[in-house]
C-alpha cells in the first residue's frame, strides 16, 4: 500500500535471462513515432480503429450549435449560452452521481425522486419551519445522502438488484416528496436563500472568470508535464513537452473563451463554478485513488475485485450515498431555476435526461469504462438541444421527438465509431 | 400545429418601432386539448388582427416548471417585449417576472394567476372553477337527502387540481357527505377508472348517489368503471367541455361538464398584450382587481365559467364555434343528438 | 524438509446445491515445499483451494495457520493472513489495464493518491522477468492472448509479500518458454521459503517441481505421496482410482497407434454397442 | 437439425471403456429418493439451498390478500378479484413482451409511449377516419410491431445500446401520439368496438370458466404425462405418475377456484382470455422452439451464441418486434379501461410498473434467466397492491410509498431466498 | 497423406487496433491428417482459428475451400462449410444446461417443435464417451468444473457432421485420463477422414497425435514440419526462435536444480539487477 512494499520476484530475485537484458518491444505494435507526422498518423489509425473517444460528441455539439445558430440567429449570443451554463448545473451535478453508479455497472432510476424529496425537505425546513439556511441545505443534502445509502444496504447488502431498489425508491421516496410538502404545492424560495444564488449568482466582475480560466489552464499543464516528467525519470513512455503545451493551448482556449463570453453577460455565474468543483474532485477521486480504482474493478468484474480482497459491498454501497448526495445537490439547483420546491419537482423526464447525459458522454451502461466529464458533455448536448428548440418556439411534441431523434443520432454516431472496437472485442 | 420552423426571427425584434413588436405566450401543458386547439390559435389569431406585423413566440411547457423557466428565459434571450404567462406553477414564478421587469419586459398572468409583478390577470378562476363543479353537482343530484359524493380529483402533483379541489370542497363539504375521495396520478384516466372501481367495491354499487370528477379526460374512465358495473345515471361531473366529453354528455353518460369560453378570455389577453406592447392603457379590459400572495391590486379580468348539461349545450358550446354539431354528433352519437334536440 | 506446516486444513467439506464437492478433506501445507494437487476433473481441487482463498468458505472442518485455528470467510481474510492465489479462471478484471490488474487490490500511492508511474515501471520490469511479450502494459486485459492473461494473474500473485502461493492449473494456457519461466518462478519462490500449493495436469510439471503430491477423487482424499519414491503411474492410478484406465490403455496402444492410427480407430470401433435408433 | 441428423461420434463410434459399461453416477450428487418422503427431503433441501423459485412471490401475493382483506373486508370479493384480472390483462402483456427483452438482456423502456401511440393510432383511425374496428385493431398492433421495428435495427444492426434506443423512443414516440391525437385530448371508444370488449365484454354463461378451467387442467396433465413416458422410454429420470397427478391437482384447483370466483361476479372476462392466450403462446415459443432457446443463448453469451451459428441480430431484432406489438395490444386494453385513446396514455408509472412486473415475478434483469409466467405472477402482485390500496381509499402519496416498499420487501424476499445459490455462483 | 488440401489459407493478415497479430500467414489442412498449430503465447494461434471459424473476418489473404475460394464473414458460414470449433475461450452459454450448449445451433426438433428428450439421451451418451463425470446433463454449465466445461465444449463440436475439426487448446484444463480420452478422439476421427487442426503447449501430445506440425511465431510461418521426422528440440527452437531458451536451459539445469532448489534459486538470484529503488 506504500513506497515501501515489496514484491516478491521483482525486489530481489533474478531475472532468468541473461543479466540486465530486456525483452525487445514486440515487433508487431504499431508503436507511434514522434513528432507532428506520428500525430497526424495515429490520428489516422484510430479513426479508422474506432477508438475516437469523445471527440464524435464534441463534433454533435458544433454541429448543434452551428444548426441552431442558423435556424434562431440567438443560440450563439452570450446570453443564451450564459444560461446554457446555469441550467446544466443541476441535471449535470445528478449525471456526475449516475456515472459513477454507471462505472459500477448499475443504474440508479431514484434521482430524481431524491432530488425532489431534498428540495422538500430544504424548503419545509428553512421556510415553514425557519431553520438556518446553509443547515437546511447541508440537511437536504444529508437526506439525500441517507436516501442513497438505504438503497446502497439493500443493493450491496441485501443483494436486491439495484434497479429494483431503485424503482422502489422512485415511487417511494416521491410519495414521500408529495408527504414532507404537505399542504403547500410550492414553496417559494426565501429573498436571501443560498439556494437562489446557486442559480442567480454571477460573478459579474470579468476578472473572476479570467482567474479562474487562468487557474484551469496553469494547473493542467504544471500536472501534466510534472507527470511526463516523471515518466520520462522512470523510463516509461512519456508525452513530448510539445504535446503537452498544445493540449495546454487547447485547454486555455476553451477556458478563455469560456470566460469572456461569460462576461460579455452577466459575470461567471456561480451555479458553473459548483459544477466544475463537483466534476473536478469527482474526476479527480475516479482516477487518482484507490476508492476510484475500485469502483472500476467492481464495475469491470465484481467477484475478480471481490477476490482481489476489495470489499465490494462498501464500494457499492458508498457509490449509492455519494450519488444520493449529488442528487439531493443538483436538486435545489433545480429547485432554485425553478423558483421553489415543489411536489411534481424531479419528476416528467429529469431521470431519462440525466442518464441519457451520462450514456450519451461516452460511459458504458455496462459497467467500467466511462469518464466522468461525460456527465459535463452529455448534459451539454441536451440542454443545447433543449436551449436551441426553446429559442426555435417548437411545440412540445416536436421538443419530444427531436429530443429522442438527437439522442439517438448522439449515440449511433458514437456506436458506428467504436464499430471496429467493439468486433475486435473478446468474449 | 408548427411554431417557428421557417416563419419566426425572433433575432429581427430589435427595432420595436411603433408597428411591429413580438409577444411570447407560454402555455402549460400539451395533453389537455384547450391549450393547443383554442387558447393558442385564439390568441394568435387576435394578435393578429390588431397588429399585423407583430409576431408570437409560442411555447408549451409539456407540465414541467423548469421547463417553463427555461422557455421563459429563452423568450427573453429572443427579446420578445411582451410575455403572456399561463404558468405551470403559478407560485414559482416572482422571480421569473422580476427578471423580465428588470428587461423592461412586462408579464401577463393568463389562466393561472402567476406571482409576482404581473400587469395584468385574465381568467377563469380556479377556485371557481371548483365551486361551479361542486355546486353543478349538488344541483344535479336533485332531491337526494344527505347526498354521498365519490371524489375523483386530478394529479397529486398539480397545483392547479388543488385548486378545483378545495374549490370543489368549499361548496360540497357542507352539502354532501364525502364517501371517498383520491387523487390521480397524471390525471389518467385508466387509473381513474381503477379509483372508481375501487370506490364501487369498497361503497357497494349503491353506496354513493353522484361522482366528482375533476376533468373531462378522467370522467372517461370513471364512465368506464360505471358502466361496467352496471350503474347508470348517477350524475357525473368534469371540466374543459372536451369533444369526448360532450358527446358523453350529449348520450346521457356524463351530467355535466363546466365550460370555460376561451374565446373571450383569449381575445382579451390579446388585447392587453397588444396594448402594452404600444405602451398603451388597457385599465377598460381590465375592471376587476385581484391581489397574489406576493403583489396586490393587480388588474385584471375574471371570468365566469358555466356548467354545460345537455340542456345548454346549444346555447353555449355550439353558440359560440367551440364546437360544431357536426363534430359532437357522429355516427356514433346521431341518435342521441336527435334526441337531445341538436341538429 | 519437515518444518511445521504453515497451513494445515482437516475435515474440510463443502456443498454446493446438491453436489457435495469436498468431504473431509485435510491437507497441510509447509513452508519451502511445492505441495501438488492433482486429480480428475472435478475433483474438488478448484474449490478445495477456493476455501482456503476465502472464496467459498468452508462448510465444516478447520483451517489451521501456523498452528492457531483462523476463519477465513473472505478473500480479504486470506490475503491478510499471506496467502496469494491465482485462479484457474483468473479473475482479472477485463476492463483494466494490465498494470491496473497487477496492483489491485495494493496499489501503490504517493501522498495518498495513486501512482501510475511507479506501478507501470514496476509491472514492465515483473512481466519482463516472467518473459511474456505484451504489446503494452497499458492495454486493457480483455485484449490479451490467453497465455498473456495467464501470466499477468501470475504475476499478481507475486506483488506484496505472500507466504502461501497458490497456483490453481497456472501453465494450462502457457507456451513451452513460458512453462518454463514458471517452473522456474516456482522453483525460486521454495527456495525463498515460501509454500506453494501447485495443481496441475502435467505429470511431467508435478514430478518435476513438487516435493510431494496430494490426491483428491471425487472430493475426498486419495493419498499423498512423496514425489521422490513415488511413479508417475502410481499416481496416476491413485487419481483415476484405478491401474487399468484409458492413459495406460493408451500407452500400451502407442506403438501400433502411430504406425496405423485408421486401423487403431476402427479397432475401437469394434466393440462399441450399436446406438439405439 | 431433423431426427435424422448424425452426431459425428455418437453414432457409430466406439466408448472407448469396456464395451457397453455405462459411467456410474457422480457418488456425490445427492439424488432425490422416490416417494413421498423424497419430495419433503427435496423442499427441504432446495429451502436450505435457495432454489426456491417462484414460491416466494407466491406466499407474497397470499400475504398481500390477507392483509388487504383484513383491512378492507372487501378485497377477497369476486367483484374485486375480477375486477383485478381485468386490469392485470393490459400491464401484463405488455410485461410479457418485456419479458422477452429481458431474457435478452436487454430493456425496453419505450413500451408506454408505443403503447400510447398505438392507442392513439387505433382511434384516429376508426373514430376520426372511420375506418372498419378491426382493421384499425391490426393497424395499431402493426404500428407498435413497426415501432419495435425500427428500435430493434437500431439495436441489433446499428449497434446503439437498446437502454439509449428505447429511452429515445420514449421521448420521441409520445411526441409522436401527441401530434397523432391532433386536436383532440381524449378521443371515446365507439360504442361497439372491440377495444371496449376486450376489458368489458365477459362470458357470462358459467359453462365458459368451467369449461376452460377443465381444457387447462387437462391440457397440463395430459402433455405432461407423454412428455414424461417418452423420458422414462428413453432410459431418462422421469416423473413418476403420481407427481404428475399432484400438479395436475394443483393446477385443476387454481383454475377451477378461479372460474367459481370469475362466475360469482360478470363471469369469464375476455381480457383475462385474451392474456392467458398471450401467455400461454409466449411461453410455448420460449420453452418449446429453437427461437425460444436462441433467445436465452443470446441473453446468456451473446458472443457464444454468435458462434454456435446463431442470427444474434435477428434474435434481437426480432424480439423488440414482439415486444412493440404486445406493448400496442396492451395499450388498447389500457384505452378501453380508461374510456378511450388521450394524449396522456402510457405515460406516468406504467413503464416502472410492467419492468417492476417481469423482475418480481422472477426474471432476472440480467439476461438469460426467467420465465413467461412471471408476467402473470409480477403484474398481480403490483395490481393486488393498488386495487387493495385504493379499496383502503389511501391517499395518493401513501400510495406511492406503500407500493415502493412493497416492490421492495417483495424483491428483498426473493434476493434472500436466492442468496446460497448467488454466492455458489461461479464468476 | 497427400490428399488435396479440404481448406487452404493464404497471405492471411489480421490486425486489432495497433497490434498486427497475423502477417500473411499459410496454411494447409489435409484430410485424414492432424495438423498441429503451435506457438508461443500471443503467437497468434487464436486468432488464426477464429479467422478460419468465422469469429474475426480475415483483413487481407484468401481462404480456399476445396479448390475454391470462400468467404469467412461469420461462424454461421464456416459451421455451413462444415467446420467445428472448440474455442479456447469455451464460448459456452453459461445459464444453459449442459444438453442446451450442446445442441444450440443445432437443436433436434420432433414435429417443429424442441425435442428434450432424444437431445438429454443422445448427449448423455456422447458425454459417457468421453468418460467425463458430470452430475447432471440438466445443471447450467456455469456451475460445472474448468475441464468438465472444456468436456462439454469438445462435445459440441462433434454435433452434426463436420470435415473440419479446429481444437484450441482442448487439453489445456482436463485431468490424465480425461486428456487420454481426447487425443483418442483425435485419433478417430482422423481415422474417420476428418481433417483436425489441434492447438497445443503441450510437445508430448502434438509428437503423439499429429502428423505435421505448423509453427506460428510472432503472427507468421515459422515452418512446417513432418512429425515423424523432426524432433521435440527442433519444434521448440522453432517457437521460441531460438536453440538457447528457457527450457533448454532449464532441461540442462533440470538434475541439480532437483537436488538443490534453495541453492539454485540463489544461484540465479546473484546475477540479478539491483532493482531500482
Ligand atoms: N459454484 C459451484 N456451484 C455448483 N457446483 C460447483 C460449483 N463449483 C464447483 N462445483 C462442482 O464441484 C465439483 C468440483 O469442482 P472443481 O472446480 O473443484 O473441480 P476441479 O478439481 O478443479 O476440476 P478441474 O480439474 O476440471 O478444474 C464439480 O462437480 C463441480 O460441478
Ligand atoms: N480481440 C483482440 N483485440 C486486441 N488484440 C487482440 C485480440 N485478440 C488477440 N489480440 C492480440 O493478438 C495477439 C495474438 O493473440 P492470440 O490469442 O491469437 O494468441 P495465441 O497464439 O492464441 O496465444 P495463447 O497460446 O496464449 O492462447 C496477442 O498479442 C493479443 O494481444
Ligand atoms: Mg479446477
Ligand atoms: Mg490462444
Amino acid at each position: 500500500m506504500s513506497d515501501t512494499q515489496k514484491d516478491v520476484v521483482s525486489d530481489a530475485d533474478a531475472q532468468p535471462q541473461a543479466p540486465g537484458e530486456q525483452l525487445a518491444p514486440d515487433p508487431r505494435l504499431l508503436v507511434r513515432e514522434r513528432g507532428l507526422m506520428g500525430y497526424v498518423e495515429d490520428f489516422r489509425r484510430r479513426i479508422r480503429g474506432g477508438e475516437l473517444g469523445s471527440i464524435p460528441v464534441v463534433i454533435g455539439l458544433i454541429i448543434i450549435a452551428i444548426v441552431f445558430e442558423a435556424q434562431t440567429g440567438t443560440f450563439m449570443t452570450p446570453r443564451n449560452l450564459s444560461n446554457i451554463s446555469v441550467y446544466i448545473a443541476g441535471p449535470g451535478i445528478m449525471a456526475v452521481g449516475i456515472v459513477l453508479v454507471l462505472l459500477l455497472g448499475e443504474i440508479d432510476l431514484s434521482i430524481g425522486s431524491v432530488a425532489g424529496l431534498s428540495a422538500a425537505i430544504w424548503a419545509v425546513l428553512s421556510v415553514t419551519h425557519g431553520v438556518d439556511d446553509v443547515v437546511s441545505i447541508l440537511l437536504a443534502i444529508a437526506a439525500g445522502a441517507a436516501v442513497g445509502t438505504v438503497h446502497g444496504v439493500f443493493f450491496a447488502k441485501v443483494g436486491v438488484p439495484a434497479f429494483v431498489v431503485t424503482l422502489a425508491g422512485f415511487l417511494g421516496w416521491s410519495g414521500v416528496q408529495i408527504w414532507v410538502m404537505g399542504e403547500e404545492g410550492t414553496i417559494n424560495i426565501p429573498r436571501d436563500s443560498w439556494v437562489r444564488d446557486f442559480t442567480d449568482f454571477y460573478f459579474s466582475d470579468i476578472s473572476a472568470a479570467y482567474t479562474l480560466a487562468a487557474l484551469i489552464t496553469a494547473g493542467y499543464v504544471l500536472l501534466s508535464w510534472r507527470h511526463e516528467r516523471r515518466r520520462a525519470e522512470a523510463q516509461l513512455a512519456a508525452r513530448p513537452l510539445t504535446e503537452i503545451l498544445i493540449r495546454g493551448g487547447l485547454v486555455a482556449l476553451i477556458s478563455f473563451v469560456t470566460a469572456y463570453t461569460l462576461n460579455q453577460h452577466r459575470g461567471l455565474p456561480l451555479a458553473l463554478v459548483l459544477f466544475l468543483a463537483v466534476l473536478l474532485l469527482a474526476d479527480f477521486m475516479v482516477r487518482r485513488t484507490t476508492y476510484g480504482r475500485q469502483i472500476f474493478a467492481v464495475g469491470g468484474n465484481a467477484e475478480a475485485a471481490r477476490r482481489a480482497g476489495i470489499n465490494v459491498a462498501r464500494v457499492r454501497l458508498t457509490v449509492f450515498t455519494i450519488a444520493g448526495a449529488l442528487a439531493a445537490f443538483g436538486g435545489l439547483f433545480l429547485a432554485g431555476q425553478g423558483g421553489g420546491a415543489s411536489k411534481s419537482l424531479g419528476s416528467g423526464n429529469l431521470l431519462m435526461n440525466v442518464i441519457a447525459a451520462a450514456v450519451i458522454g461516452g460511459t458504458s451502461l455496462f459497467g467500467g469504462r466511462g469518464w466522468i466529464w461525460s456527465a459535463l458533455l452529455g448534459t451539454l448536448v441536451i440542454q443545447s438541444i433543449t436551449s436551441g428548440l426553446n429559442l426555435m418556439n417548437m411545440s412540445a411534441e416536436i421538443q419530444y421527438m427531436i429530443t429522442g431523434a438527437v439522442l439517438l443520432i448522439a449515440v449511433v454516431l458514437d456506436s458506428v465509431s467504436r464499430r471496429t472496437q467493439r468486433t475486435a472485442g473478446r468474449t | 400545429g408548427e411554431a417557428g420552423g421557417g416563419d419566426d426571427n425572433g433575432n429581427e425584434g430589435e427595432g420595436n418601432g411603433e408597428s411591429g413588436g413580438s409577444i411570447g405566450l407560454l402555455l402549460p401543458d400539451d395533453v389537455t386539448t384547450r391549450y393547443e386547439t383554442f387558447d393558442r390559435p385564439y390568441i394568435e389569431a387576435k394578435i393578429q388582427e390588431l397588429c399585423a406585423d407583430c409576431e408570437v413566440q409560442y411555447s408549451n411547457a409539456g407540465n414541467d416548471t423548469n421547463a417553463q423557466k427555461q422557455q421563459f428565459d429563452a423568450l427573453l434571450t429572443q427579446g420578445v417585449d411582451v410575455i403572456i404567462l399561463d404558468a405551470v406553477d403559478s407560485a414559482a414564478t416572482a422571480d421569473w417576472v422580476a427578471d423580465a421587469e428588470a428587461e423592461g419586459v412586462p408579464v401577463i398572468a393568463y389562466d393561472r394567476l402567476a406571482e409576482g409583478n404581473v400587469e395584468a390577470y385574465i381568467s377563469y378562476d380556479n377556485e371557481r372553477v371548483g365551486e361551479l363543479q361542486g355546486q353543478t353537482l349538488v344541483d344535479s343530484l336533485g332531491g337526494v337527502t344527505d347526498p354521498r359524493v365519490v371524489m375523483i380529483n386530478g394529479a397529486p402533483t398539480d397545483p392547479n387540481a388543488g385548486m378545483f379541489k378545495s374549490g370543489a370542497h368549499s361548496v360540497l363539504d357542507g352539502a354532501a357527505d364525502i364517501v371517498f375521495e383520491q387523487d390521480v396520478e397524471e390525471w389518467d384516466g385508466g387509473i381513474a377508472n381503477e379509483e372508481m372501481t375501487a370506490a364501487i367495491d369498497s361503497l357497494g354499487a349503491d353506496g354513493f348517489d353522484g361522482v366528482y370528477v375533476a376533468n373531462d379526460g378522467m370522467a372517461a374512465g370513471v364512465i368506464t368503471a360505471l358502466n361496467s358495473a352496471g350503474i347508470t345515471g348517477l350524475p357525473v361531473g368534469g371540466q374543459d367541455a372536451e369533444l369526448a366529453g360532450l358527446q358523453r354528455i350529449v348520450s346521457g353518460e356524463q351530467t355535466f361538464t363546466i365550460y370555460k369560453a376561451l374565446r373571450p378570455q383569449a381575445e382579451t389577453t390579446a388585447e392587453v398584450a397588444v396594448a402594452l406592447l404600444r405602451g398603451e392603457d388597457f385599465a377598460d379590459l381590465t375592471p376587476d382587481s385581484v391581489d397574489s400572495p406576493t403583489n396586490e391590486g393587480i388588474p385584471s379580468t375574471l371570468l365566469d365559467p358555466v356548467a354545460v348539461t345537455a340542456d345548454n349545450i346549444a346555447d353555449t358550446v355550439i353558440a359560440d364555434e367551440f364546437y360544431t354539431v357536426e363534430q359532437i354528433c357522429t355516427a356514433d352519437y346521431a341518435q342521441a343528438c336527435q334526441e337531445a334536440g341538436l341538429s | 524438509m519437515t518444518a511445521a506446516p504453515v497451513l494445515s486444513l482437516s475435515g474440510v467439506s463443502k456443498r454446493f446445491g446438491a453436489v457435495q464437492a469436498l468431504t473431509d478433506v485435510d491437507l497441510e501445507i509447509r513452508p519451502g515445499e511445492v505441495t501438488a494437487l492433482v486429480g480428475d476433473n472435478g475433483a474438488g481441487k478448484s474449490t478445495l483451494v477456493k476455501t482456503i482463498a476465502g472464496v467459498h468458505p468452508i462448510d465444516s472442518g478447520t483451517i489451521h495457520w501456523k498452528g492457531k485455528p483462523v476463519r477465513i470467510a473472505r478473500p480479504h481474510d486470506a490475503q491478510d493472513l499471506g496467502i496469494a492465489t491465482v485462479y484457474q479462471d483468473l479473475a482479472l478484471c477485463d476492463n483494466l489495464d494490465v498494470v491496473a490488474n497487477l496492483y489491485l487490490g495494493n496499489e501503490i500511492r504517493r501522498r495518498g493518491v495513486l501512482d501510475p508511474v511507479t506501478m507501470e515501471r514496476r509491472a514492465r520490469d515483473l512481466l519482463d522477468t516472467l518473459s511474456i511479450r505484451i504489446p503494452s502494459v497499458r492495454i486493457p486485459v480483455a485484449s490479451l492472448s490467453g497465455g498473456q492473461r495467464q501470466v499477468v494473474a501470475i504475476a499478481r500473485a507475486l506483488i506484496g509479500s505472500p507466504e502461501v502461493v497458490i497456483l490453481d492449473e497456472p501453465t494450462a494456457a502457457l507456451g513451452v518458454e513460458q512453462t518454463a519461466q514458471v517452473l522456474d518462478l516456482v522453483e525460486r519462490l521454495r527456495g525463498r521459503g515460501l509454500a506453494l500449493i501447485l495443481i496441475s495436469h502435467n505429470m511431467a510439471d508435478v514430478q518435476a517441481v513438487a516435493d510431494r503430491v496430494a490426491v483428491l477423487r471425487l472430493g475426498r482424499n486419495n493419498g499423498v505421496f512423496p514425489v521422490a519414491t513415488t511413479s508417475g503411474e502410481e499416481i496416476i492410478a491413485a487419481i483415476t482410482g484405478a491401474a487399468d484406465n484409458a492413459v495406460s490403455r493408451r500407452r500400451s496402444r502407442a506403438v501400433p497407434a502411430q504406425a496405423t492410427p485408421a486401423a487403431d480407430a476402427e479397432d475401437t470401433t469394434a466393440d462399441a454397442p450399436e446406438e439405439a435408433p
